[in-house]
């Protein structure tokens, strides 16, 4: 969380014309209350002392800023890598569970609900919820249940109930439509962990505050140890909370170039894909925000693809979208091959088995020809990922 | 006109009808239905077959409906329990568009007022105002968008007026008294009262809260308040109406005679006519 | 590293009467040599400076000092988690592993053999043999690579040959066994990264100094934050790594009870466990030093039984049994069926998901009922033991 | 005395062997064997049986050995292959003892000298002292102790002085000059020069610093020097001997023969001759 709210600073609701609150009327005072909360809770002394002993404590921040050896010696540039995979669970996930959950038990609400995709975000939630002693229950699509599993089995360990939804590709939209569906009918003693900077207000505003440590962290220290800002920002987009959180605290530095990768699953000339932003077209809703979206001519959400189950999503984050259309950022796509070849060359280079959505940011990096100093947001370990690698044709 | 002679599923060809007073046709069988309450089947569309949902929703018409609650085949519907939801799916598996659809309305509304179920990202993925002309041309009266809370309905709202279709709201158990009164005073054609904190589906018991719903949604609107979620038997539709409600939306029970039945439209029609018995005020 | 040593400080080869160099007489010169470069490395700022950088960036040090909130609240005294499982590839071997690969690459030693247990300190040489571009063997027990299989596969993405010994027990004893059979076999140009304080001088020294900043972090922080110095220093003892390496900062703080805590396996009233220290008798000699070491009254060697690979090892560091002796340390035993236990109530108390190794420090700690502040040694995470805890029944 | 007839191994009984000598019956051995170089055979005792390993050392004897080096079955024989570790393995599993072996040491030693080859933790498990009783007891003239470097020995070297027992040293190809000058010293019986950098195990060629390090162990020892690891054909025995070694170890080559052969004595008798004749003079 950052320091710079002020109470003037209004949670977003929209960024251009993107965000939105597209969600059944049940729902909307359980809106209102989330961001009167987090407007309340983040300018409270004892809210903010808590969650940052916390993160610190608990989740292992601030996380470490690496400069990568035998990275920047094959590139020939300086590339550093912000450690997210070091952070409690293995994934940036943690930051924006940990205070939600504050954020729940502030509310006064005892039930904890949440969707994941690569399970991350479903381990992180139940981690927190065994910390806090509140009920845990996971939505996950049966596919990602089975390309995930090791993080079934934490969650399950952690105390967490996990329901697996067999619908539609069963992935990580089907998931989010199913927590959804059971916050509208449970709504009143629940609060919904949502896990990226998706969803409606205040969702995309909260989450992002949550994940913005990342980039402050990562700014203040590579100042401190470069004295220049990087040239590059880089960081993989499924919902796109990562990115956002390294994004946000570069978004006024004009000269620094944000880089957002999404998942290209068999190359954005096919329909397989998770590359809502790179592709473009008509913005469309989904889970209640107006956003970057894959969509048919009609409007029915299409199912996304990628080997990594944290950016098997057709949507993304409103203000992602925001920052497409300004230019102040840019999106480009990184297909399932690339992305494991990736994942297998940094392990090799760097000793860091990177989360399979991370592999993505890294295979945009490699691929670079040339660059100043590029900071790349290594949002998770692959640990998660490694029966998915091993089960694959070695390249 | 019959459907199944049409043939012509989502070629395009809905025809131009003057887009006159869906709120007034809606009005009308509020007022002139003599039941105790409006009955109003929902009916999805596309399911099990476009032609066969036709046929439901003309049976629910010869069985005692009012209105038609006309469903649009969704790949994500939020508001919707797992037996709407699958038949959502099996709909779109079929080849459900958005044309095919439109002509189920046109073929149900010549009787009744319809009334489209669709979702936001259907309204403006063709763009709004291109969507509400086709849904005009059709024949509908009025349109329910179940993830357009009020904040975000705006646009929609001046469009269908333009049009003449009547942009239907819906209230929930949890809305505050601040969102109902602008809710109400911003309803067309009638107030879709959500019973229960939840999504679709069957319910043994109306929601504990359920009284206190309707009376609030009444004192909150001048146009109908017609109750929806969880009625199913003809017994939970006379509670509806004798707790106040103006018309009672009953659909997965439909819905799910749909699936089970092996003559969906007899079946459904059936039903139906059960619920309307149960609305009789010679009861 | 501490600070602390000086050209004076000699690396010791004894400890009481314990420790010592039994190997072979082709081993002698790569002993001599690997005390003259750590003698002059720990002296060479260069050095010490490369090390603390890549503690601090590679793996994430210093580590958390926890005040596990639901634990301490249960026990009704303060409970302080050390938190070595928020290091880089998930335990406090790391710590061990890149010292000893950066002495290997000072030395001019491009290959590197290491034995392992649990696998996490297989994982943490394979990693660092990634990052300095070594080549890398690793030895592991058949029953090990069955238990550990997630390392397993970790190691060999990293790059790491993985070489399963099929002899004994195949667990922790075998696979050191192997190592040094290679090591007497490739001594001229391998370095072996063994795992813990045991094997020939100057090893239990050597890493001992190497695992000492988990201690002097732990030491320091809690003091500037209770102001004081805990009342126990709790830790497991596999070999006595982690347990040695946060001992170390309190030998001097006579007030500060040091418990070390073995593996009980069935108990040690019955022939299956790994517990020494714990059980006493007659010192012995196992892969190059005198300790403790569970041996028959002819002096051979005895297998171990325990249910976590790491602590499933007959012998221990010989600096232990010298701690023991003079009574400023105390060693106790905790069953298979108590660290399970404490495993998952650990998991669902704090969100925290212990190694099985770990788990036994715990279940000592949960068993108490009375205390001042307790610093335990979260020595590794527990998510390559899955697979092992789930197997078992639900207690 | 025949082994199979004490029937006894393992019983205690090792009866009382006055302490005396043990370095001066192994110069002996080196002093008059008629050959290039003396044949010290490795017997690894236990394996496959007691009785068996008594009979192979007997027949090392008949074919020509000067020296056996008894190998004592240990749990964790770092120094050694996978040949003779297998065979330790299965020696315990037979329920090899101390005991045993040591009877095997007296079945041996009427005939010609026998070196222990113990691993240190089995002589300071009894304690040195008594496990050196036993060990003169048994008429063994020497021990060899693998994992007991120059640095470790003092304690056993002295208790072995006492009983008139040879401590033989080993020394490697990494062996610097200032550790071989001190081990040399300190050498009894004759100093083991290990072949290669490794353990146990038959080898394609002796190792390329062969020949430099006889020459080394030569100039740092009065004793004499006896060449082992990795020697197993009659052309690598003569080869060390021409080399200069006064002695030639062959270990896992005859355990090999005994784990392979039917009848592992007659076997490795055979073998032994053929080693024999390899270094024969007329030859
Ligand atoms: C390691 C990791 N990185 C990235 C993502 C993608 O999410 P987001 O774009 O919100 O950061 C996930 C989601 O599960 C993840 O686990
Ligand atoms: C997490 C963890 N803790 C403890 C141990 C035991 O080793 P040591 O006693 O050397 O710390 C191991 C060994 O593998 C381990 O992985």
């Amino acid at each position: 969380m950052s320091g710079a709210e002020t109470e003037a600073d209004p949670v977003e609701h929209r960024f251009g014309s993107y965000g939105g609150q597209y969600v059944p009327e049940t729902l909307m005072p359980a809106l209102a209350e989330l961001e009167q909360a987090w407007l309340e809770a983040r300018q409270d002394p004892g809210f903010r002392a808590e969650l940052e002993t916390l993160l610190r404590d608990f989740a292992g921040r601030p996380t470490a800023l690496y400069r990568a050896r035998r990275l920047s010696e094959r590139l020939g540039r300086t590339v550093y890598l912000k450690r997210e995979d070091l952070n409690h669970t293995g994934s940036h996930k943690l930051n924006n569970a940990l205070g939600q959950a504050l954020l729940a038990k502030r509310m006064g609400k005892q039930r904890i609900i949440a969707e994941t995709g690569a399970g991350q975000h479903g381990v992180a939630t139940a981690t927190v919820c065994a910390l806090l002693g509140l009920e845990c229950v996971i939505y996950m699509g049966v596919e990602d249940t089975r390309r995930q599993r090791p993080n079934v089995q934490r969650m399950e360990l952690l105390g967490a109930s996990v329901r697996p939804v067999d619908a539609g590709a069963r992935t990580l939209k089907e998931a989010t439509s199913a927590a959804i569906r059971d916050w509208v009918t449970n709504v009143e003693g629940t609060h919904y962990v949502i896990g990226s900077v998706v969803g409606p207000a205040p969702y995309p505003a909260l989450v992002r505050d949550l994940q913005r440590v990342i980039g402050d962290e990562a700014r203040a220290e590579l100042l401190d140890r470069e004295g220049r800002l990087p040239s590059r920002v880089i960081a993989c987009v499924g919902g796109g909370s990562n990115a956002l959180g390294i994004f946000a605290a570069f978004l006024g530095d004009e000269e620094v170039e944000l880089v957002g990768v999404e998942a290209g699953g068999d190359g954005i000339d096919t329909p397989r894909h998770g590359a809502p932003l790179t592709v473009g077209g008509r913005a469309g809703i989904l889970h209640g925000a107006r956003s970057a979206v894959m969509q048919d001519e009609e409007g029915q959400i299409v199912e996304a693809h990628s080997i990594s189950a944290g950016l098997d999503y057709p949507g993304t984050g409103p203000q992602h979208a925001a920052l497409r259309d300004s230019g102040r950022a840019r999106y480009v796509a990184v297909t399932d091959s690339d992305a494991l070849a990736a994942f297998r060359e940094i392990t090799r280079l760097e000793g860091i088995i990177p989360a399979l959505e991370t592999a993505h940011a890294l295979a945009w990096v490699l691929a670079q020809p040339d660059g100043g100093i590029d900071l790349v947001c290594l949002s998770g370990r692959g640990d998660k990922d490694l029966a998915e690698v091993l089960g694959k044709e070695q390249p | 006109m019959s459907v199944a002679r049409a043939g012509r599923f989502g070629d395009g060809s809905e025809g131009s009808v003057s887009p006159s007073g869906g709120a007034a046709r809606i009005a009308d069988a509020f007022a002139n239905h003599g039941k105790l309450a409006a009955l109003m089947p929902y009916v999805m569309a596309g399911f099990p077959t476009l032609e066969e949902s036709a046929r439901i929703g003309q049976a629910c018409v010869r069985a005692g409906a009012d209105v038609i609650e006309l469903g649009v085949p969704y790949s994500d519907p939020l508001a919707d329990g797992p037996v709407i939801h699958e038949a959502g799916t099996r709909a779109l598996a079929a080849g459900s568009s958005i044309g095919g659809v439109l002509e189920v309305a046109r073929a149900i509304s010549a009787d009744v007022p319809v009334v489209l179920m669709c979702y936001a990202n259907m309204v403006f993925a063709p763009g709004v105002e291109s969507f509400l002309d086709r849904l005009a041309r059709s024949g509908a009266s009025g349109l329910i968008v179940p993830d357009l809370p009020y904040g975000e309905a705006p646009e929609v709202l001046g469009a269908c007026e333009q049009r003449g279709l009547a942009l239907v709201p819906l209230v929930a158990p949890t809305t505050t008294d601040q969102r109902l009164a602008a809710i109400g005073a911003q309803a067309r054609g009638f107030l879709y009262t959500v019973s229960v904190v939840g999504t679709t589906g069957e319910r043994r018991a109306l929601g504990e809260r359920f009284a206190e719903v309707v009376r609030r949604a009444k004192s909150s609107t001048d146009v109908p308040v017609a109750l929806g979620f969880g009625i199913g038997t003809p017994e939970q539709a006379a509670e509806a109406a004798a707790a106040g409600a103006d018309g009672v939306i009953v659909g997965t029970r439909l819905v799910r005679e749909a699936a089970e039945a092996e003559r969906p439209a007899e079946a459904v029609g059936a039903v139906v006519e059960a619920l309307a018995a149960g609305l009789s005020p010679a009861r």
